[in-house]
C-alpha cells in the first residue's frame, strides 16, 4: 500500500500541469486549446457513455481504440523482429554493410506520408498495409541501433569467445546479442513511440476505424475537443505502453544496470 | 605440437610503427610447460595473440600439430591478462564457466558437473550463482582459469594467470596447474613475471628480451619431480635457474664460468 | 599488406546495392507484382526524379528544407544533449518530468500540425519546433542510455582526485556519452528531414519538398512527383548521414579501436 | 492605417491597412482566378502584394488563418459552415468557384455491376475528405435515389489515388473532380455513374475566399481591394477559358492538353448570399450542422 | 591522519547478502606507509573505496585528518585494482596523467612537465603520446601509477599497483614509492599479495582475514634505512615478519615462543 502511495506522489507533475494547463486555456479562450476539463469531457462523451455491461465503452471506444493498438503491436513486434536481425547481419558482416548501408539511409530518409502510395500499391488497403506501412516506417531505430550494438562488441569478449572454439550461434546468441542489448533496447524504445504517429499515419488514408481516423473525423468536424481527445488517448497509450516496456527492459537487462551502477 | 618461425609482428604504420615481435622461433613439444618472461612491454601479449590466431602475423608463421594457424585454432583456451574484460557480465559465473563445453561433447548436466568442479579447483564454489561484476579482481581471474581449465584444451595459453592473488592461492593455482595438465597431458604456454614461479611450474623457461622482443634465453627446467612448493624451492638447480632467469631477464650479460 | 580488392570500396558496394533494388521494382513492375498503372515504374521514377535536377523552383524547395533541417537539428541538440544530461544524472528530476515526458514523446508530430498552425504566424518557426520536438526524443534516449553505459569505474578514478560532479560529467560522462549521442544525432537527422517534410506536406506553404509535392497533387501524374521527391529525401539521407559517419570516424577513433570488427 | 510606417506610405498611396497578404491556395482548377489575378497584375494595381502558397485542405488552412501564417485562404464552403458552427470567427470575402454539370461525378469501374446510385447501397465509395463537398454531394444523390447516407461507407483518399484504388476493387466508386476524371476515363476506362451537381445541388458554390472576422474589421480597405481584383479576374476567368487553360499548367502541373479538354466549373462573379445560404440548409438537412446558419454572418459586414 | 572505526560493509541483502568488511579498526599516522595484505576477495578492495568515500559505509566511519568521509575527500589519489578500466581511452597517456593535476594550480606548461616527468620515472616517457590501449596491460598500469604521484596527493591509496609488472621494473617502482613518499611526505595505504614487497615499502603491515574480513595481525616494520632492495631483504628482520605475515595470512597460528 506505501509503494502505491509512492507510485502517486511520484506522480504529482501531472496534476500540477494539468491545474497550470487549465488556467491557461481558460484566460487565452482560444478555439484551439480548449481547457483540459473540456477535453475530458468530450473523452467521456466519445468513449465512455456506452452501456454499463460494456464497461461503459461506446461503439466508437470498441471500434477504434483496438484495432490500432492491435496495428501498432503486430508492426512494431514485426519491425524488432526484423530490425534486430538485419541490424546484427549488418553490424557483423561488413561486406554485407557496404552494400546494404547506403539503401538503409536511403529508405529511413524517406518520409513515410510520401510512402504511402507505394504501400497502397503494393498491398490493397487493409491491416496488412497498415501493418507493414508502420513496420518499415518504424524499423529504422530497432536495425541502426542493433548494428551500432553489434559492431561495438567489446573486442575482448569476442576474442574470448573465439580462443574457445565458440560456434557461430553461441557466439551471436551469448555474446553479442546480450552485448549488444543494450542499444536495441534503445531502439525498440524509440521504434514503440514511433509506432505510434506511423499508426495515426496509416488511418489517415483509406480507413475506416482506428484512433487516427477518429482524429482526422474530428478534425474534419471542427471538433476541437474531440482532437485533443485523441491527442491524449494517444499520449496516454504511449505512457502506458512505454512503462510496460521499461517493466521488461528492467527484467531483461538487468545485468546492465547492476554492472554499471555506482554507489 | 607448436612450432613457431621467425614470427614478427608490428603494430601501426609509419613514423609511430611498433616493432613488437622481432622474429621469434620457438617449439613446444606436446605436453611440456613453458613459461615465457620478459619485460614489461617487450611483446610477450602479443606473441600469445599471434598463437591464438587473434592477431595476424606480419611476417613467419605459427603451425600447430602440423597446420598453420590462420585463424583461432580448435581445442585451444587462454586466459587473458585483462581476465575481467574477458567475462561476460550478462552471465552467471558458473555460466562462464560453462559456456565454452558446449563444444565438448557434453549435457546440461555434464557441463554444470564439469563447471562446479572446476570452480570449486580454484576455490570458488561458493560463488557459481554470482555475476562476474559481484566478484572481487582476484576471484574474476580465478574464474577465468577455472573456465580455461575446465575446457580441457589441447593447448592452454595463460598469460599472467596468477597476478591478483594472494601468494597462498597463488601456489595453489600453481599446483593445480601442473596437477590438471598431467592429467590431461595438455601444453601449456605460461606467461608470468614471477620468475621464481617460471622456474617452479615450467619445464622451460623462455625469456624475451626488450622490444622488439626476441628470444635471449631458453632454458630447460631439470628439476625432479613432482615438484612441491617447499622442497622444490629450496633445491639448488631452482636456485641456480632464478638466478641466471633473472639475470637473462635484466639484460646483465652471464658471470664468466667459473674456472676450474 | 593486402592486395586491393574491388569489394573493398564502399562506393561501388553501395551502387551496386542501389542498382540491385532498382532492378527489383523495375523487374516488378514490368512482371505486374506492382501494378505499373497503380504505382509507376522504378525507370519513369529515376527519369522524372533526374528531370526535377533542372527545376529551379525544386533546387530552391530543397535548399528551403535544408534550412529547416538544419536549424532544427541544431536545436535540437543544444536543448536534448542537456535535458539528457540532466535527466540521466539527476535521478530526482528524472522522476519528476518521466510521466509527462513519456505521455508527450508519442504524441505524434503530424497530428500537431494543425494544432501549431494556429499557434505560429511563421512557417518556418513552425516547422522548426516541429522538427524540434520529433528529433528531441531519439537524442535524449540515446544521451540517457549512453549515460546509463559509463564505466563506473571511470567515474570513481576522477572522483577519487578530488574532481566534482561536474567534472566528472564534463570529463567523463560527456565523451564516454559521446558516441552514443551521435547515434542519437544520426538517427534525429533522418526524422528530421521526415518531420520538415511532412509538415510542408500536410501544412501547406510556399517553399520546401513537401510544398513542391503538394503543389503537384493535383496532376494525374501526382505519385510519380512524390516518388521522385520521395527518392531525393532518401538521397539527401544518405549524404548527410554519410557527413554525420565521417565524422565520428574522425572523432571517436578510440571507441571504434577497441571494439570495432577487425 | 496610421500606424503604418512612413517608408511603406509611397507604395500604399491608397491608404490599405495592410499591403502584402499571404493567401493559401488548393492546386486545382478552383483557385483559377487568383492565379489569373496575380499573373495580369491586379493585385498590384490595386495596391496589394499577393503570395499565394499551396494547402492541403479547408480544415488545415483556417488553422493557418487563426495562427496568422495565412491572411486568406480559399475554402469550400461546407468547411467553413463547420468551422463557422463551431465557434471560428470567419468572413468569406470572395467567390471563386461553382459547380457545372459533369464537373463533380461518381465514378466506377470498367465493367461494374453497379448502374445507378441506386446500386451503391452497402458499397465503399472514395472522397477526397469526409464531412465535406464530396460527401455532401454524393448523399444528395443517393437521397434521390432512396438511399441514406449511413448506406455506403465513405473512404478518403487523395484524388490520384482513386485511380489505383478504383481498378484494384478497394472501392467500388470514387467521387472525383477534374483532372481526374478524364484521366480515370482514359486511362482505365472508369465509367459515369452520375453526376452529383444535379437538383439540389445543381450549380452549387463550391469554394471561396475565407478571412478571420478580425483581418476584415482591421484591414476593410485592404479587403475593398482584394475584392475589387478578384472581380476582375472572376470575369475573366468566367468569359474566356482560354485565360483559365493557361494558368492551370503553372500551377496545378495539368499538362495543357489535358487543360484544353477538363470540364471546369463556372467562376461566379459576385458574391452572392441566398446562394451560399443553399450550402448551409443543405447542410442543415444531412446533419452536417446541428442548428440554422444564416449565410448573412459569414460576409463582411455582419457581427458574426 | 586516518582512523577508521568499526568499519562494516555488505554487499547486497536478504540471503544472498555478503558481508564483506566485519568491523575495521585502523590508525595511520600521517607519512606512513601502511601494506594490507590478506586473501583473494577478502574485502581489502572494498576498505580501500570505503576510505576513498566511493563506498557508503554500512557501519562505523572513516576519519581523515579529523573530518568524517561523507563523500570523496580532497587531496587523494588511487591506484586501482583494475587499472585498464580506470584510464580514459579517450584521452592519450599524457592526458591521463595531466588530467587531475588540473586540480593544482598549474598552468597547461607546468602541468605537461609534470606528466612527463611521472612517465619518465615509471619508465614511459616514449608512450606519452600513445593512447591507453595502445599499450601493454603493465605499461597502463604504469601509467596509472604515475598518474596518482604526479598528483602528489596527502593519502595515496594503491590496490594492488605492481602485480602487472616484471619483477625488475616492480622493484623500480617500490623504490620510486618510497623515494616519492619521502620527498612529500605523503600517507599511503598499499594493498598487496606479495608478501615479500609488504614487508619491503610498508612501515606497518596489516594483515586481513578471510570474508568478513578483520584485522587479524599489525606488524610494525623496523628495518634499518634507507631501504635496499639487496641488503634490506637480507635482513634478519625482514626474513622473520616475512614468515609471520605469510603465517597470517595463511592463518596457522603463530609457533609458541622459543623457550628462553
Ligand atoms: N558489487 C558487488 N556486489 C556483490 N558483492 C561484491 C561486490 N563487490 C565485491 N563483492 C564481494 O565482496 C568481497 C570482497 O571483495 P573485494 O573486492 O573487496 O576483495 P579483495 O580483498 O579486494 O580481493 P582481491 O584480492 O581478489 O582483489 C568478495 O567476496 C566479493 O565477492
Ligand atoms: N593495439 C596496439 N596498438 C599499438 N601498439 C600496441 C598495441 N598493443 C600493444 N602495443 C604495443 O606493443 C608492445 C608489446 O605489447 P604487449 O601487450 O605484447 O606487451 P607485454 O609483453 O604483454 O607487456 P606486459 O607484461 O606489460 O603485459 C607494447 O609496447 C605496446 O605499446
Ligand atoms: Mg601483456
Ligand atoms: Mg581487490
Amino acid at each position: 500500500m506505501s509503494g502505491a502511495l509512492r507510485a502517486a506522489a511520484r506522480l504529482w507533475p501531472v496534476p500540477v500541469a494539468l491545474v497550470l494547463w487549465e488556467l491557461a486555456a481558460r484566460s487565452a479562450e482560444a478555439l484551439t486549446f480548449p481547457p483540459p476539463s473540456q477535453i475530458a469531457a468530450s473523452m467521456h462523451t466519445m468513449w465512455l457513455t456506452g452501456p454499463p455491461e460494456r464497461l461503459w465503452l461506446t461503439d466508437a471506444a470498441l471500434a477504434n481504440i483496438p484495432v490500432s493498438i492491435g496495428r501498432l503491436l503486430l508492426g512494431w513486434v514485426l519491425a524488432g523482429i526484423a530490425g534486430v536481425t538485419l541490424g546484427v547481419a549488418l553490424g557483423r558482416s561488413p561486406l554485407l554493410f557496404r552494400f546494404v548501408d547506403p539503401l538503409v539511409q536511403f529508405a529511413r530518409a524517406i518520409p513515410p506520408p510520401m510512402l504511402l502510395a507505394f504501400f497502397l500499391a503494393l498491398f490493397a488497403i487493409g491491416t496488412r498495409m497498415q501493418v507493414s506501412f508502420i513496420a518499415f516506417g518504424i524499423v529504422w531505430p530497432v536495425l541502426i541501433n542493433a548494428s551500432e550494438g553489434a559492431r561495438h562488441v567489446d573486442r575482448q569478449h569476442l576474442d574470448t569467445a573465439r580462443v574457445f572454439g565458440l560456434s557461430g550461434r553461441e557466439r551471436l546468441f551469448r555474446v553479442i546479442l546480450p552485448s549488444a542489448m543494450p542499444k536495441i533496447f534503445a531502439g525498440l524504445r524509440v521504434s514503440l513511440s514511433l509506432a505510434l504517429i506511423l499508426m495515426v499515419l496509416s488511418e489517415l488514408v483509406g480507413s475506416v476505424d482506428g484512433i487516427g481516423f477518429q482524429l482526422l473525423d474530428s478534425q474534419r468536424s471542427y471538433d476541437l475537443p474531440g482532437v485533443w481527445a485523441s491527442i491524449v488517448v494517444l499520449g496516454v497509450l504511449g505512457y502506458v505502453l512505454n512503462s510496460a516496456f521499461l517493466a521488461a527492459e528492467r527484467r531483461v537487462l538487468s545485468w546492465h544496470r547492476s554492472a554499471k551502477q555506482t554507489t | 605440437m607448436l612450432e613457431i618461425t621467425n614470427l614478427t609482428h608490428t603494430y601501426g604504420s609509419g613514423p609511430s610503427a611498433h616493432h613488437a615481435l622481432g622474429g621469434i622461433d620457438l617449439k613446444v613439444a606436446e605436453g611440456e610447460l613453458v613459461c615465457v618472461v620478459g619485460p614489461s612491454g617487450c611483446g610477450k601479449s602479443t606473441l600469445l595473440r599471434s598463437i591464438a590466431g587473434l592477431l595476424r602475423p606480419g611476417g613467419g608463421q605459427v603451425v600447430i600439430n602440423g597446420t598453420r594457424v590462420e585463424r583461432t585454432p580448435d581445442n585451444l583456451a587462454v586466459v587473458f591478462q585483462d581476465y575481467s574484460r574477458s567475462l561476460f557480465p550478462w552471465m552467471s559465473v558458473a555460466d562462464n564457466v560453462s559456456l565454452p563445453l558446449r563444444r565438448r561433447r557434453m549435457d546440461r548436466r555434464q557441463r554444470t558437473g564439469t563447471a562446479m568442479e572446476a570452480l570449486a579447483q580454484v576455490g570458488l564454489e561458493g560463488a557459481a550463482a554470482k555475476y562476474p561484476w559481484q566478484l572481487s579482481g582476484g576471484m574474476q581471474q580465478r574464474v577465468s582459469i577455472a573456465r580455461a581449465l575446465a575446457y580441457r584444451p589441447a593447448l592452454l595459453l595463460m598469460d599472467e594467470p596468477f597476478g591478483s592473488v594472494d601468494a597462498q592461492t597463488r601456489e595453489d593455482l600453481e599446483d593445480l596447474t601442473l596437477r590438471v595438465r598431467g592429467l590431461h597431458n595438455m601444453t601449456i604456454l605460461l606467461i608470468t613475471h614471477d620468475i621464481d614461479e617460471s622456474v617452479y611450474v615450467g619445464d622451460r623457461v623462455v625469456v624475451l628480451s626488450k622490444a622488439p622482443a626476441r628470444i635471449v634465453g631458453d632454458l630447460r627446467v631439470d628439476l625432479p619431480g613432482p615438484r612441491d612448493q617447499i622442497t622444490t624451492r629450496q633445491h639448488p638447480t631452482f636456485v641456480r635457474l632464478r638466478a641466471e632467469v633473472g639475470r637473462l631477464v635484466r639484460g646483465i650479460p652471464a658471470p664468466p664460468a667459473p674456472a676450474p | 599488406m593486402r592486395t586491393y580488392h574491388p569489394l573493398d570500396s564502399k562506393l561501388l558496394c553501395g551502387a551496386l546495392g542501389a542498382a540491385g533494388l532498382f532492378c527489383v521494382l523495375e523487374a516488378a513492375g514490368r512482371t505486374g507484382l506492382i501494378d505499373p498503372a497503380a504505382f509507376p515504374l522504378a525507370s519513369t521514377v529515376l527519369g522524372r526524379a533526374v528531370a526535377l535536377l533542372t527545376d529551379e523552383a525544386f533546387l530552391s524547395d530543397v535548399a528551403s528544407t535544408l534550412g529547416v533541417w538544419a536549424s532544427g537539428l541544431l536545436i535540437t541538440f543544444a536543448v536534448a544533449v542537456p535535458a539528457g544530461f540532466l535527466l540521466g544524472t539527476s535521478s530526482q528530476v528524472e522522476r519528476a518530468l518521466r510521466p509527462i515526458l513519456e505521455f508527450l514523446r508519442p504524441i505524434p508530430s503530424i497530428a500537431l500540425i494543425p494544432l501549431a498552425l494556429a499557434v505560429f504566424s511563421e512557417r518556418f518557426d513552425m516547422k522548426v519546433t516541429l522538427v524540434v520536438y520529433a528529433a528531441t526524443w531519439p537524442v535524449l534516449i540515446n544521451t540517457m542510455y549512453g549515460l546509463k553505459d559509463v564505466d563506473p569505474l571511470a567515474k570513481e578514478t576522477l572522483r577519487s582526485f578530488g574532481f566534482g560532479r561536474s567534472a566528472v560529467l564534463w570529463r567523463v560522462s560527456l565523451p564516454s556519452t559521446a558516441p552514443f549521442i551521435a547515434t542519437g544525432v544520426r538517427l534525429a537527422s533522418a526524422i528530421a528531414l521526415i518531420v520538415a517534410i511532412s509538415t510542408e506536406l500536410i501544412g501547406g506553404g510556399s517553399d520546401g519538398i513537401g510544398s513542391y509535392v503538394l503543389e503537384s497533387s493535383g496532376s494525374v501524374d501526382a505519385v510519380q512527383y512524390v516518388t521522385a521527391a520521395a527518392i531525393w529525401a532518401g538521397v539527401i539521407g544518405v549524404l548527410t548521414n554519410g557527413l554525420f559517419v565521417l565524422v565520428e570516424r574522425r572523432v571517436f577513433r578510440w571507441h571504434t579501436a577497441r571494439t570495432e570488427v577487425v | 492605417g496610421s500606424g503604418e510606417p512612413a517608408k511603406t506610405a509611397a507604395a500604399n498611396a491608397k491608404g490599405l491597412e495592410k499591403t502584402s497578404i499571404k493567401i493559401g491556395a488548393l492546386p486545382i482548377p478552383d483557385s483559377a482566378s487568383l492565379y489569373i489575378a496575380k499573373k495580369r497584375g491586379f493585385f498590384k494595381d490595386a495596391g496589394l502584394d499577393v503570395t499565394i502558397e499551396a494547402v492541403v485542405g479547408g480544415a488545415q488552412a483556417q488553422q493557418a488563418l487563426i495562427g496568422g501564417t495565412l491572411d486568406a485562404t480559399q475554402t469550400n464552403y461546407v468547411s467553413t459552415f463547420l468551422a463557422v458552427s463551431a465557434g471560428n470567427k470567419l468572413k468569406i470575402i470572395a467567390d471563386m468557384y461553382q459547380a457545372t454539370p459533369n464537373s463533380f461525378n461518381i465514378m466506377v469501374p470498367k465493367g461494374s455491376s453497379i448502374t445507378s446510385p441506386a446500386g451503391l447501397k452497402g458499397k465503399k465509395i472514395a472522397v477526397n475528405s469526409r464531412k465535406n463537398i464530396g460527401t455532401l454531394a454524393v448523399t444528395s444523390v443517393l437521397r434521390t435515389h432512396g438511399l441514406k447516407e449511413s448506406d455506403v461507407s465513405f473512404v478518403e483518399f487523395p484524388f490520384p489515388e482513386m485511380k489505383t484504388q478504383l481498378e484494384n476493387g478497394t472501392v467500388d466508386a470514387a467521387w472525383m473532380t477534374e483532372p481526374h476524371l478524364t484521366a480515370v476515363q482514359k486511362t482505365i476506362g472508369a465509367q459515369k455513374l452520375a453526376d452529383t451537381m444535379v437538383d439540389s445541388t445543381a450549380d452549387f458554390p463550391i469554394a471561396g475566399v475565407v478571412v478571420t472576422e478580425k483581418f476584415a474589421t482591421d484591414n476593410p480597405k485592404t479587403v475593398a481591394a482584394f475584392q475589387s481584383a478578384m472581380g476582375k479576374a472572376q470575369q475573366i476567368a468566367a468569359s474566356d477559358r482560354k485565360a483559365v487553360e493557361e494558368v492551370l499548367p503553372d500551377y496545378t502541373k495539368i499538362d495543357a492538353a489535358t487543360a484544353a479538354v477538363i470540364t471546369l466549373g463556372s467562376f461566379p462573379t459576385s458574391l452572392d448570399e441566398t446562394r451560399l445560404q443553399r450550402v448551409a440548409d443543405l447542410m442543415v438537412e444531412q446533419g452536417y450542422l446541428k442548428e440554422p446558419i444564416q449565410a448573412k454572418v459569414i460576409l463582411p459586414g455582419n457581427p458574426g
